[in-house]
């Protein structure tokens, strides 16, 4: 149920409603390297992306560029209308990132890391609100943990830790929700309950980008696919049109991919 | 240390010396009880409870304020009776701490930002020139004839045999020390600069105040030219320091070791010994490596 | 044991152990999630170098080794986030840094500085009330931001990636955690000494770890643990005799000992054995 | 192209050539908690066993315990003919973790990892010899990283690391090779790439032994799949009659899994 | 310059820098990428006790400090195999456990434990030529084991798991590294001072880092940087009169600046940028 325009959000006319997420030229170097060059991407309410691309292409560093976790180059990032350097209402997003990151020395409960997803929703002061645990609880109902909620995360497999960093973004009930291979690892009956939790979300004007492989369960909710290829846009159009089977470079060479991208339209 | 200090008369004192001090002048009437020195590391200038209430109940404290900062705290905090707390820093009169003896070492200018904090730059080794021995030998006396008058004569007398004992060994060191081919002695740290200044010798130091310290290359480099420009061919070490600073000196001019003993405490080998014959073994020592007559 | 009471010294050395108990805990729980556990001694070789410098300049050395280990704070995060550094080996060059700077300086400062160690390192059985009154507001400040950030601060510590797309500023945070663990070190090593209140900071925490399972019972088990430990370790250093800094110190390991003990006995014998699967 | 039966491999008669995998009754407890209860699992020359199931059903635990990576309570474990606990001739064996475990406070390039896959094979003393690189290059090769092998693998991007662990698996040209979730995260082009190349160890006699919740491209080459529910062998049988989509529980209750399983024959 | 080489003792000294700085960071490297940078100053700790167990029970304190301290490095590594503990909360408690310790027994040591730093620590300055033959030989071993078995340590610090499934006895080679550092530290600490040898096992790794991208050169370029470190610092402190251990350190950290600088500048100048993106 998308609501702005698939192809060109934003850029059609002023009318349109404001586009949760704009981002105008991105360019990303990282170690010395130029990693994304000028990408744009634009999301409406309640759309469905999909980053496509082979690894390396820089699916990652992109939804990274734009939620402000790497530093650009060059290029603007907007959020619900507001420049990401000033944009300071962090609840309306959720992230989730491909593989986990925070293993630490002290351990924490399934219930402690969602919990932290309300971050931003909490008052300052004082133990967290009821609403906050109840969310938390919603959210670990969402991904089927709620008998692990009591246990360390490190002692959990590796889906279960994944299942744990997808109900960390839903606790915040974001508006945009950022997820980077959110079902790598993930089992069969759990990718379909994300199928459907994603689908509600969305129809309650969530805006949802997600990078992945093998979009699996989450085809049939996906709106438009992005198909990033050596950093930059090689197709942004129609999810069904995607070139995911295609766009790859030959293992061994270090040119640039063959194929070239078709913008606003699909190939296959 | 049993703490309470109600079982009977304590003094308290910070080191071996003032420890051989009050046990001389006191004779039986008060048990002594020597706080075990500090270490030089950092981390453990910590007295027990005990010990804090030992200084607290005691009934004279015998210490040298600035030089063990756990024990300054703990007097501070007893916050003694004047007339029970003897500082001998007060009694004798304390050298700077001799800066000279590194030469190539200016800190003139550095000097200033001392002067607020009078803890550095004094040396606390008084107890090697057996004068300023005679001098805290009193004033014990005197404070323990204030605390306990009945036995004031005892301190008196006591004070006094001990007294002529100093004198002996002072003038054993001042004829011993006469005619010598040699007026420098080279040592492992700064602790000697008292008896040399009383029996005109010249001190060169390799460490600083605190034995533990590294000398640096150029310093080592600088003694080695010192002693072999003055013709020194005993380099002196001590039995508590590891000796190898001292050998390093001495392997580079071909000199020889021996044991010079700042007497800061008595160790297993020196057990048997006391403040009396531990100079006299230092006399010993300095009269053969200085080949006095 | 009542008998300790009797004296001053005690009753106020006691009141120091609950504070530094509790609050050495309470913020070093969050440098073991950290993988800083040993910012505490790196703190103190960096206050080593600012006293010297304070010897230096005359200024007051407390003032400069408060802010040299402040600095030093920093520049652990610095290192961390822009040179190639991982926690450990930041701290290792604090370390060094600090050391090698402090034994420098001290050469120039020259014989005079040699006490500098003076300067550094209290103990608790000759805390005075003025300390106490210092080391109880700082606990308190400490306490107070602990309590009142701990959702932030277990984020910046858990994830900082997920903590800034909350939007938490987690340089800040970080910078906070550091600033709070050298102040409180500086302060504290002077009234109870460097040991005790770095070893609280870690102790307790890996001693709670062996039975605790969440980071909120980690935390607060190991600031039971740690004025169990301080108050504990006075009175016994009283009755044995010993010096209560490292006292209480071998008394919070004691305490790890046997809760890994105990938590080693349980997975032996299998007191979980057999228990159903929860199903995830 | 399976070399001993599929179903019961080692247990129909002494004729049968010495599976490369025997393990039986196999149990194991994970910080107090029964993970695994007497699972049996054969493996023979040339075979491709997938490991399926939910998350949290003990698919990894079983993998790192016939490779000794977990200890178990009961059970027993040959390996080549040789219990694990005596079996020296490692180069043998490969293993991919399910995500990566190594990360450390030194930089190390991709050639660097990959080479250290061959350290069963290498001489005691000395630098690696020729063969050594060489098969680490073709290894490399093989995932397509030739161009990255002088990236240190801190500057990988996620599918690029999983790549180079795999490639250190096959560094060391292994008779059994286990993988957990090795397309995890791994873009198409690079899956299809690993189902060849698994193929063609097959043909030379490697036995495979993989976890996956998605087979992908790896569905043909599969001959058995072993289904684990709750720590219990569900099924065991051909890959194509395998209940993927059907043994999951229910996310919300504690309870055993309700699909009875079918050992030795398929269910769809 | 070369008027220091009249000294014999400065002749043995670099003799003693060449030694330290080449084996230091060779076993360094391995300490490093096991994220155990501390450990030399944790060995140190702990030798303390043993110096002090030694003086008490008439034993040499040189045996006991090397036994204490080869204890100590065993212990870490059953903390973090058996216990709930990461590196830095092992070392920690080392640390920790080793000072308190230390400082127990020289209480109950008394007098003549007062001066046992000068057990422990030896200076650049004051090796002798049987020193330095200890050393040699000590150092020789290391950097023998080191080339030898390159490959498996590097293995057991990168990957445990896949060190192990390779065969490797994962536990061995880790204690393997642990005693390695335990002893090279409790020796040289002897001769050449802990801060020292401890902090050439960290900084010039740290050093190579900021230009390195392999293990292997960063392996190379900290031990050249470590000698070029130790030789240039007891130079230089000849020339401008400090202290020769102190001076090292600064020198090798100075190098880390510098390096740090390096690479900081040509990411900022983008010297790679443009650089066609390498395919994968
Ligand atoms: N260290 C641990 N301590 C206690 N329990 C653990 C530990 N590791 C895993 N578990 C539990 O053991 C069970 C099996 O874990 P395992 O990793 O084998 O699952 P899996 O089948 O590989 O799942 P996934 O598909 O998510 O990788 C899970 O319920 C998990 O929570
Ligand atoms: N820290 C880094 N330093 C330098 N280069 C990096 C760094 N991280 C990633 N890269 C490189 O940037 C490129 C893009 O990486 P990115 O993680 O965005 O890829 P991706 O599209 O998400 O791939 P995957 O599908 O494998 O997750 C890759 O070529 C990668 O090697
Ligand atoms: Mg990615
Ligand atoms: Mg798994
Ligand atoms: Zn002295």
């Amino acid at each position: 149920m998308p609501v702005s325009p698939g192809t060109d959000g934003g850029a059609g006319g002023p009318a349109l409603p404001e586009p949760v997420l704009q981002a105008n030229g991105i360019t990303v170097d990282l170690g010395g390297r130029s990693v994304l060059t000028s990408v744009d991407l634009t999301l409406g309410r309640g759309e469905v992306v999909a980053v496509l691309g082979a690894n390396g292409s820089g699916k990652s560093t992109l939804v990274r560029a734009v939620i402000g976790l790497v530093p650009r180059r060059a290029g603007s990032v907007e959020l619900f209308g507001t420049p990401l350097e000033r944009f300071r209402d962090r609840a309306r997003l959720g992230y989730v990132p491909q593989r986990s990151t925070g293993s630490t020395g002290v351990p924490a409960t399934v219930r402690e890391v969602v919990l932290s997803g309300r971050l931003a929703r909490r008052r300052f002061l004082g133990p967290a609100s009821r609403a906050d645990k109840a969310a938390a609880d919603r959210a670990i109902e969402l991904v089927g943990l709620t008998p692990l909620r009591g246990r360390p995360v490190t002692e959990l497999s590796g889906g279960q830790h994944q299942r744990t960093l997808i109900a960390r973004a839903l606790a915040s009930e974001p508006e945009l929700l950022v997820m980077d291979e959110p079902l790598a690892g993930v089992d069969a009956a759990s990718g379909h309950q994300l199928a459907r939790t994603v689908g509600d979300l969305v129809a309650s004007g969530t805006a949802v980008l997600l990078v992945e492989h093998d979009l699996g369960p989450l085809t049939d909710v996906v709106d438009r696919a992005v198909v990033i290829d050596h950093g930059r846009v090689a197709y942004d159009g129609p999810a069904h049109g995607a070139p995911t089977e295609h766009v790859h470079h030959h293992p061994h060479d270090g040119e640039p991919a063959r194929l070239q991208p078709l913008p606003g339209e699909g190939v296959l | 240390g049993d703490g309470s200090g109600d079982d009977g008369p304590t003094v308290v004192t910070s080191a071996y010396p003032f420890q051989f001090l009050v046990e001389r002048v006191a004779g039986d009437y008060y048990a002594v009880e020597n706080l075990t020195r500090p270490g030089a590391e950092a981390h453990d200038l910590e007295l027990s409870p005990r010990q804090v209430a030992d200084v607290q109940g005691a009934d004279l404290v015998v210490y040298v304020e600035h030089f063990q900062a756990a024990l300054d705290e703990a007097v501070e905090q007893a916050d003694r009776e004047d007339d029970t707390t003897v500082d001998l820093a007060t009694v004798v009169d304390l050298l700077e701490a001799d800066e000279e003896s590194h030469e190539g070492h200016d800190h003139g200018d550095e000097e200033e930002g001392h002067k607020d904090h009078d803890h550095g730059g004094v040396d606390p080794h008084f107890w090697l020139d057996p004068h300023r021995m005679e001098l805290a030998a009193r004033a014990i006396g005197e404070s323990l004839a204030e605390i306990d008058p009945d036995h004031a004569d005892d301190y008196t007398a006591n004070a006094e045999e001990l007294v002529t004992e100093l004198q002996t060994l002072d003038a054993d060191f001042t004829v011993g020390l006469q005619n010598c081919e040699l007026r420098t002695i080279v040592t492992a740290h700064s602790a000697f600069g008292y008896l040399a200044d009383a029996y005109d010798l010249t001190q060169i130091p390799i460490a600083g105040l605190e034995p533990s310290a590294e000398p640096s290359s150029a310093q080592l480099a600088e003694i080695s030219d010192l002693v072999t420009s003055a013709g020194v061919t005993t380099v002196f070490t001590e039995e508590l320091v590891d000796p190898r600073v001292a050998e390093t000196v001495a392997n580079a001019t071909g000199a020889t070791t021996a044991i010079l003993d700042p007497i800061e405490g008595l160790s297993e080998a020196t057990a048997d010994e006391d403040y009396l014959s531990l100079m006299r073994n230092n006399l010993d020592a300095i009269r053969e490596a200085n080949r006095c007559q | 044991m009542l008998e300790l009471l009797d004296y001053p010294f005690m009753r106020l050395a006691l009141a120091a152990a609950v504070i530094t108990g509790v609050t050495a805990p309470a913020i070093g729980t969050f440098l073991v999630q950290r993988r800083l556990a040993l910012l505490g001694d790196g703190i103190g070789h960096v206050a080593l170098t600012g006293v010297a410098l304070g010897l230096l300049t005359g200024t007051a050395p407390l003032l400069t080794a408060v802010v040299a280990a402040t600095l030093g704070a920093l520049a652990i995060e610095l290192l961390r986030t822009y040179a190639r550094t991982s926690g450990d080996v930041a701290l290792a060059m604090l370390f060094y840094g600090g050391l090698a700077g402090g034994v420098m300086l001290i050469n120039f400062a020259g014989d005079s500085a040699a006490k500098l160690n003076s300067y550094l390192f209290g103990s608790i059985v000759t805390v005075t009330s003025s300390d106490l009154i210092t080391v109880a507001i700082l606990g308190g400040l400490v306490l107070a931001v602990v309590l009142a950030a701990t959702p932030q601060l277990f984020a910046v510590c858990q994830d900082e990636d997920h903590a800034r797309v909350s939007g938490v500023p987690v340089r800040l945070y970080g910078i906070l955690i550091a600033v709070l663990a050298a102040v409180t070190i500086t302060v504290a090593m002077r009234t109870v000494g460097l040991l005790l209140v770095s070893a609280l900071m870690v102790v307790p925490v890996a001693a709670a770890q062996q039975v605790s399972r969440s980071f909120r019972g980690t935390h607060l088990l190991a600031i039971l643990l740690g004025l169990l430990a301080a108050v504990g370790g006075v009175v016994a250093s009283f009755e044995i005799d010993t010096q209560p800094g490292p006292t209480i110190v071998l008394m919070a390991l004691a305490f790890f000992a046997v809760l890994a003990g105990v938590r080693g006995v349980v997975a032996l014998t299998g007191r979980w054995r057999g228990r159903p699967l929860e199903s995830g």
